[in-house]
């Protein structure tokens, strides 16, 4: 479904992925792990046109998507969860959750989304009407995945969901993850909390300096002893 | 009383023409918080080609008026794409200078092509003059078109930034330029969209300036766009009935301050009076004080 | 050392914080948890002069502090660490450390000006008293690095090395471990201990972490809408069922 | 240390030799000279404002109004019955600057961006307008034949003093903790510094060398009027600062003589001057964005790597 | 020795008060080529070395200064304002070339604020504001009949506040009552709220020192405001705009002073305002005329200074000389005698607009 071949990616001068490749097959939840500042959210970037990769190409579902714009990617089905949750802080949740579904023309559909939105994250329905900047960090989480997934996408893209939460919104949102995903969206997940996530994911890639170091069946790379003792404490 | 009731007329009048300027600034500000110093020349530019369509190609006031705001918005989003959108990722005080060098250019441009001196605006509208309290206060009716005109305006900006999509593109966008990537919108094109309308507005508020006055000249933009900016700021940057609010109470307290006071400090005595209320409410008339989280 | 007495903050409507009670005895390190918005960062915010609280007292060596600037709590000796990250991030990493010193400078403007051989002695000092600060966290080596080009859990180290600059005896670190992987939180859990020793610091820490929590904490509290709701040892608060119920949840996923 | 130094100084003297040489053997002639007191001029403004909007990040557009203040200083007494000596004058011109600078501070400090950018612009109109009301000061029609007092010699030695002194508080604890006001003031703040006192501070230090400007402008040009203070002389000078670069002295100092230069030679234009002038600011700003220098300085240890030192 | 004489001009040519500039090299652009048309001064042609001080003040000096060093002029033409016509009289006393301000009607301009003696190298070929300020007060209170007068003035402009302190002067010592002194910064367009203010004191005259831009619009603006009191103004009225402006209906009972009258029939005026209709399309206005006399004027002097292009500073001297003794030259508006204070001693006539109409009233000679 998602096809990343030996993409290198510049920051100005400084090179922050060295011919990275990687492959997502629809219906999976890949984890890609990795140190601070290895390249981890610069792949996602890439991946969803926020930022444009030196050489190397990308491709989703046989469409070439290197030189789109974040608005065409975004319409082929490819949703981005980005670091920082980064909602629209002066708006309220309906308008965040709305603007998620930005590109798309059915009414109906739209209406249908919204709903399953609330459905899955009922604290979201309760606080439709508040500004998103006030939330706390756990409900700004619940509706930056609520907004993308009012795109309907076909793989979601989810960077750090579970940073700065509490443990037990922790457990709720990989519980989601998992939820989203057996409901048919491929998913692309970053963690720092990688024993969650290989838990959940059914393949790995561990990215160290910008370069792809290891990959493979989640459980192996989970009982990997490398991994085990630079990423999983010991 | 009736001298007060004349005098608040004369200030809601003048306070109009802040506002009318004032909104375009204050839209273009709350989108990409750039300063568009030239936004008072793009007005400037919109009296002369509605004077030009008058003059020379013989058209009535509405033909001329739609040209004139058309021609300023291409002339907005031309000036954004040049001179603004390469120094989108620079610190916001480089694109106030290119702002300026545009403001200059368009003064001494118009300067160069139709002279410095100033051109009288044809008489378009009839007007009329109401007189109550016994003749004590004149009501003209060009003021009366200014007031609505500008609230009308308003009343529609603010509800195309608040009900429209390509309004909440706008507000996304201002509030986080890669999120609103992330939600499928064009970022350029909605910035784009932005300096279209906020210039038109200009262009139509230097017709009505123009129509007002009956004078232009090519540095007719320099003094009220400075004002409207003023106004913009102290209504809290931004927020369009800021504008409004920002441009009225400016034009009220100049003409109070003149009319009761001395003329002479009208401007100082303004501006202290701003700087007080800024004092007191640090982010404007209707601006949130929202303390950073930290 | 730090006695927050009934603190009750407002925002609008809501209540950040309701009558909080919090001790913090002289050389401990006490970790505060909760969910989020429990008003954690809040309580760092009124310690630190950030906020004021709408009702109670904060005092610190027996000193009232609950009115006091920001600035003059830190110049009483209490420094802190942001949640988001707040370098000077144009800054060289020497420089971020050089300007938690301005407190303890000695010299003044004139000799500045004039560059006095007061200035010149001092800022030498300074210098090496910097560096030497950056090599206990390894950090020396980017000394000249603009502080933005740091990658994250570097950052928050200099966060850290940052608030020690200014000498406090009463240190308060807001997520220190916030997007570290186990092994870099790892190294984090030492060198707090490490650096309590060194410097002869209290600590409060505010963590998700709960491995660092439960390692490094000597007593925790809990607060849960703005209340406490638990205080005690690690131990204790682990197995505490509001705790539980409210924050920890049940432990670890069971898909699959 | 003490080598980096007398190189500085060697080159200072050696700048002040040569352009004291050509100006005896006529090869810089007084066209030249005046223009060579204009880039002097436009050091000290935009250094003093970079302190104020590089330095301390706070967006000031009031500096014509402090130079007001000290150009009305010098001009009133040195055209005393009893004329006070020139350089006294100066000193008193900046000091009365900075006062200024102290009142004005205080309440509107408090202020962020724009808020403050208006509320300075404001301050600076107040001065000029209360300066044109009042009769004593000539009004609107100013203040001429004001005796001149000073040349070269020291117009330079001014310009190096205003220099070295902004370069040496920068180069401070006291310059660090106005650099952090203007990289965050948050945590500025929680780092122990008193960050009303250091923006005050920056701004009064601005003010008195922007009095100091005005005192040798009027000592030198013999003729002032309200108007030459405005608003758009505020502009000016921030042109000058942001496009030599926003915190960086050796920037500004570029920037004030490749304006200075660049508008003395469009003089030959009258038609277009202007609209040159414009283009060439837009066209600088698109090709730097970030000023002539950023916020780096030109140093000598980078020109001459024997002298080595630190970064 | 070079084929020409080469004159520097130093006008506002762009920015803030670029139209006086304009207007005022447009008319003497139209002199200097009539002049060279016809031999130029003594075989030699006049060159002209125009430089912009963008109506700036330092740049005058500037300006003044490259014209006297580097370009070697042997005469400056300009600033247009007294203020930059100052700061340009420094470089000129130190340059010890003479410069002659077409319009620079402030009264300090050629003498020492101090000393109150006479710059040496200042020269204007104007009337001065204390004149037309007295002029218009006499004109108040004795043709007028008016008791009471209300000043509307530019705060900003020399020029304004000049008209503004001598009328009030003269007005005050002649038993009139000065009922309100309202200011206005430049660039204004509103003035109703000064008028309003004005309309309760009840004048019987409005005096309003300014320029035509604002004229038009306080004419205006006052009728509108159902106040039909007499207007006088200075010769910054005379300017087709002002009736433009305040459209004809309006245009009624206003008096200004002005150089000189469109409607004169002397073949001197209507051949120069024809002249220039032909070569620039448009009516002259009072600041082209004053443009196109300083032309001939400066030829005057030049033909009697008996220039021996032997060393510029000499013939500098001597063009001074021949300027300082200038006696009934022939103008457009009018004769111009240099008295010993280096001003133009010359009449001036006021206009009245009848329904939009320029109608010569009177001549007054100083
Ligand atoms: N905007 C930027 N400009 C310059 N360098 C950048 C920028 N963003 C990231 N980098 C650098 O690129 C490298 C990769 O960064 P990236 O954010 O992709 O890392 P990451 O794996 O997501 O780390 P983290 O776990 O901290 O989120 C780092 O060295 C970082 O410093
Ligand atoms: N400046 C503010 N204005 C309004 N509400 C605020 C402000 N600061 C904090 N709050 C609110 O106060 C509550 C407590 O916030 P606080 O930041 O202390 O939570 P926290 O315990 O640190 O949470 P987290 O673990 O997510 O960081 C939240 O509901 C938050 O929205
Ligand atoms: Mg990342
Ligand atoms: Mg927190």
């Amino acid at each position: 479904m998602l096809k990343v071949n030996g993409i290198d990616v510049y920051y100005g001068a400084i090179q922050a992925l060295f011919s990275v490749s990687l492959e997502v097959q629809k219906g999976e939840i890949v984890t890609l792990i990795g140190a601070n500042g290895a390249g981890k959210s610069t792949l996602l970037k890439t991946i969803s046109g926020l930022i444009r990769p030196r050489t190397g190409s990308i491709y989703f579902e046989d469409t070439d998507i290197t030189k789109k714009s974040s608005m065409e990617i975004v319409k082929l089905g490819i949703s981005h969860v980005p670091e920082g949750r980064r909602v629209f802080p002066e708006m309220t949740v309906l308008e965040n959750l709305e603007l998620g579904a930005y590109l798309r023309k059915d009414k109906q559909g739209i209406k249908e989304d919204l709903k399953k939105v609330f459905e899955r994250f009922p604290r979201l329905y309760e606080r439709k009407n508040q500004l998103a900047g006030t939330l706390s960090g756990g409900e700004q989480q619940m509706l930056a995945i609520g907004r993308a997934l009012m795109s309907r996408p076909k793989l979601l893209l989810l960077d750090e969901p579970s940073m700065g939460l509490a443990p037990i919104l922790v457990t709720e949102i990989f519980k989601i993850i998992k939820e989203i995903n057996s409901q048919g969206t491929t998913i692309l997940l970053i963690e720092q909390n990688a024993h969650m996530a290989l838990s959940i994911a059914d393949r790995a890639y561990v990215i160290e300096t910008g370069k792809i170091v290891l990959s493979g069946d989640a459980k192996e790379i989970a009982a990997n002893p490398e991994v085990k003792k630079a990423y999983l404490g010991g | 009383m009736t001298t007060f009731i004349q005098q608040l007329i004369n200030g809601i009048t003048l306070g109009s023409v802040y506002a009318l300027i004032a909104l375009g600034y204050t839209m273009v500000y709350g989108i990409i918080k750039l300063i568009n110093f030239a936004h008072g020349d793009v007005f400037m530019v919109g009296a002369y080609i509605a004077f030009l369509c008058v003059t020379y190609l013989k058209l009535g006031l509405l033909p001329a008026l739609i040209i004139s705001m058309i021609f300023c918005a291409l002339l907005g989003m031309l000036i954004e794409k040049f001179a603004y959108k390469p120094l989108r990722n620079s610190p916001r005080i480089s694109a106030l200078i290119t702002a300026i060098g545009v403001s200059l250019f368009l003064e001494n441009l118009m300067q160069l092509l139709m002279g410095a001196d100033s051109r009288v605006f044809p008489r378009l509208v009839n007007e009329k003059n109401y007189h109550l309290f016994h003749g004590k206060v004149v009501v003209n009716s060009k003021q009366i078109y200014l007031l609505i005109i500008t609230v009308l305006l308003m009343l529609l900006l603010n509800f195309i930034v608040k009900n429209t999509k390509i309004g909440k593109a706008m507000r996304a966008v201002s509030q986080d330029m890669d999120a609103a990537r992330l939600m499928g919108i064009n970022v350029d094109t909605t910035i784009s969209y932005t300096f279209a309308i906020g210039s038109a507005l200009a262009a139509a508020g230097g017709v009505l300036v123009g129509l007002y006055y009956n004078t232009i000249n090519p540095l007719m933009g320099v003094l009220p766009g400075l004002k409207a900016f003023i106004a913009a700021v102290f209504g809290g940057i931004g927020i369009i009935p800021g504008a409004m609010l920002g441009g009225f109470s400016l034009g009220v307290i100049e003409t109070l301050v003149s009319g009761y006071g001395s003329s002479m400090y009208k401007d100082a005595v303004a501006f202290a009076l701003l700087i007080l209320i800024l004092i007191l409410k640090p982010s404007g008339l209707l601006g949130k004080n929202i303390k950073e989280k930290v | 050392m730090l006695k927050i007495k009934n603190v009750t903050v407002n925002f609008g409507g809501i209540v950040a914080l309701n009558n909080v009670n919090i001790d913090v005895e002289k050389g401990s390190i006490i970790g505060l948890i909760g969910p989020n918005g429990a008003g954690k960062t809040t309580v760092f915010n009124v310690i630190s002069g950030i906020y004021n609280p709408n009702t109670g007292k904060v005092e610190f060596s027996n000193y009232d502090i609950t009115y006091k600037k920001t600035y003059q709590v830190s110049t009483l000796g209490i420094s802190r660490t942001f949640q988001n990250i707040r370098l000077f991030r144009e800054l060289s990493v020497l420089d971020n450390v050089k300007i938690s010193f301005h407190k303890n400078v000695g010299y003044n403007l004139f000799d500045a000006i004039l560059r006095t051989k007061r200035f010149l002695k001092e800022e030498a000092e300074n210098h090496k008293k910097a560096e030497e600060l950056l090599k206990i966290f390894n950090l020396y080596d980017k000394r000249y690095e603009l502080a933005k080009n740091l990658p994250y859990g570097e950052q928050r180290k200099l966060e850290i090395v940052r608030a020690l600059a200014t000498s406090p005896r009463l240190l308060l670190l807001d997520e220190p471990a916030a997007g570290m992987n186990p092994q870099e939180t790892q190294e984090l859990k030492n060198l707090i201990r490490f650096i309590k020793d060194k410097f002869d610091l209290t600590i409060l820490l505010i963590e998700h972490d709960m491995s660092v929590v439960m390692d490094i904490c000597e007593k925790i509290y809990v607060l849960d809408y703005g209340e406490v709701i638990a205080v005690g040892a690690p131990e204790d608060v682990k197995n505490n069922p509001r705790v539980i119920e409210a924050y920890l949840g049940e432990g670890d996923l069971e898909f699959a | 240390m003490k080598k980096r130094f007398l190189v500085y100084f060697l080159i200072v003297v050696a700048i002040y030799v040569i352009v004291t040489v050509l100006m005896k053997i006529g090869v810089i002639d007084d066209y030249i000279k005046l223009n060579l007191f204009l880039i002097m001029l436009n050091i000290i403004l935009g250094v003093s404002l970079n302190l104020i909007n590089g330095i301390t990040g706070q967006f000031s557009l009031g500096h014509a109004g402090f130079m007001a203040i000290g150009a009305y200083t010098t001009a009133v007494l040195t055209t005393l019955e009893k004329p006070l000596p020139f350089y006294l004058t100066v000193l008193i011109g900046g000091l009365l600057a900075m006062l200024c600078g102290l009142l004005i501070g205080l309440p509107v400090l408090r202020l962020r961006g724009d808020y403050l950018a208006i509320a300075t612009l404001g301050f600076g109109e107040i001065i000029r307008v209360i300066i044109q009301n009042i009769d004593y000061l000539g009004g609107a029609s100013g203040i001429s034949d004001i005796p001149q007092g000073i040349d070269w010699t020291g117009y330079f030695i001014i310009t190096v003093i205003t220099v070295v002194v902004i370069l040496n508080i920068i180069n401070s604890s006291f310059g660090r903790a106005m650099i952090a006001i203007r990289e965050d003031e948050i945590a500025a703040e929680a780092m122990g510094i008193n960050t009303t006192l250091y923006k005050v501070l920056a701004f009064m230090i601005g003010a008195f060398f922007a009095g100091i400007a005005g005192s040798v402008y009027s000592g030198s040009f013999g003729f002032i009027q309200p108007d030459m203070f405005n608003f758009f002389k505020s502009i000016d000078i921030l042109v000058i600062v942001v496009l030599g670069g926003l915190g960086s002295i050796s920037g500004s100092i570029i920037s004030a003589i490749v304006l200075t230069i660049i508008s003395a030679l469009l003089q030959n234009y009258p038609e277009v001057r202007m609209i040159l002038y414009s283009l060439i600011l837009i066209v600088i700003m698109l090709f730097r964005p970030q000023g002539l220098l950023g916020t780096k300085e030109i140093k000598l240890s980078k020109i001459i790597p024997m002298l080595g030192g630190d970064r | 020795a070079s084929k020409t004489i080469k004159i520097g001009v130093n006008l506002e040519l762009s920015q803030a008060v670029a139209q006086y500039g304009q207007k005022e090299l447009e008319g003497l652009k139209l002199a200097i080529d009539e002049i060279n048309q016809k031999g130029g001064v003594g075989g030699k042609k006049i060159e002209l070395v125009i430089l912009d001080n963008k109506s700036d003040k330092t740049e005058a000096q500037n300006v003044a200064t490259r014209l006297a060093v580097r370009e070697k002029v042997l005469a400056i033409l300009g600033p247009a304002t007294s203020g930059a016509t100052k700061s340009a009289a420094v470089a000129a006393t130190k340059y010890k070339v003479p410069i002659i301000s077409p319009s620079a009607t402030d009264d300090t301009v050629t003498v020492d604020e101090r000393t109150g003696k006479t710059k040496a190298y200042v020269f204007r070929t104007c009337f001065n504001d204390s004149f037309q300020g007295n002029v218009m007060a006499n004109f108040a209170l004795k043709t007028l009949k008016a008791k009471s007068a209300a000043i509307i003035y530019d705060a900003s402009s020399d020029y304004s506040k000049g008209l503004f302190k001598n009328f009030k002067q003269t007005f005050t010592k002649g038993g009139g009552k000065i009922v309100a002194e309202e200011a206005f910064a430049k660039g204004e367009q509103d003035f109703s709220s000064i008028l309003t203010k004005i309309r309760d004191k009840k004048p019987d005259v409005i005096f309003a020192p300014v320029y035509y831009d604002e004229a038009g619009l306080i004419i205006k603006q006052a009728r509108e405001l159902g106040m039909n009191m007499p207007i006088l103004g200075g010769d910054g009225f005379d300017d087709p705009k002002v009736v433009e402006k305040a459209g004809k209906k309006f245009a009624n009972n206003v008096f200004f002073s002005a150089h000189y009258s469109s409607q004169d029939t002397d073949s001197k005026v209507q051949e120069f305002i024809n002249k220039f209709k032909k070569k620039y399309n448009t009516e002259p206005n009072a600041f082209a005329a004053l443009g196109y006399d300083l032309g001939y004027f400066i030829a005057d002097a030049l033909k009697r200074a008996n220039l021996k292009f032997d060393s510029i500073a000499k013939d500098r001297e001597r063009l001074k000389t021949a300027i300082e003794n200038t006696k009934n030259f022939v103008g457009v508006t009018g004769i111009v005698n240099i008295n010993k204070n280096h001003n133009a001693e010359k009449s001036a006539v006021i206009i009245e607009l009848k329904n939009g109409v320029q109608m010569f009233k009177q001549k007054l000679n100083p």
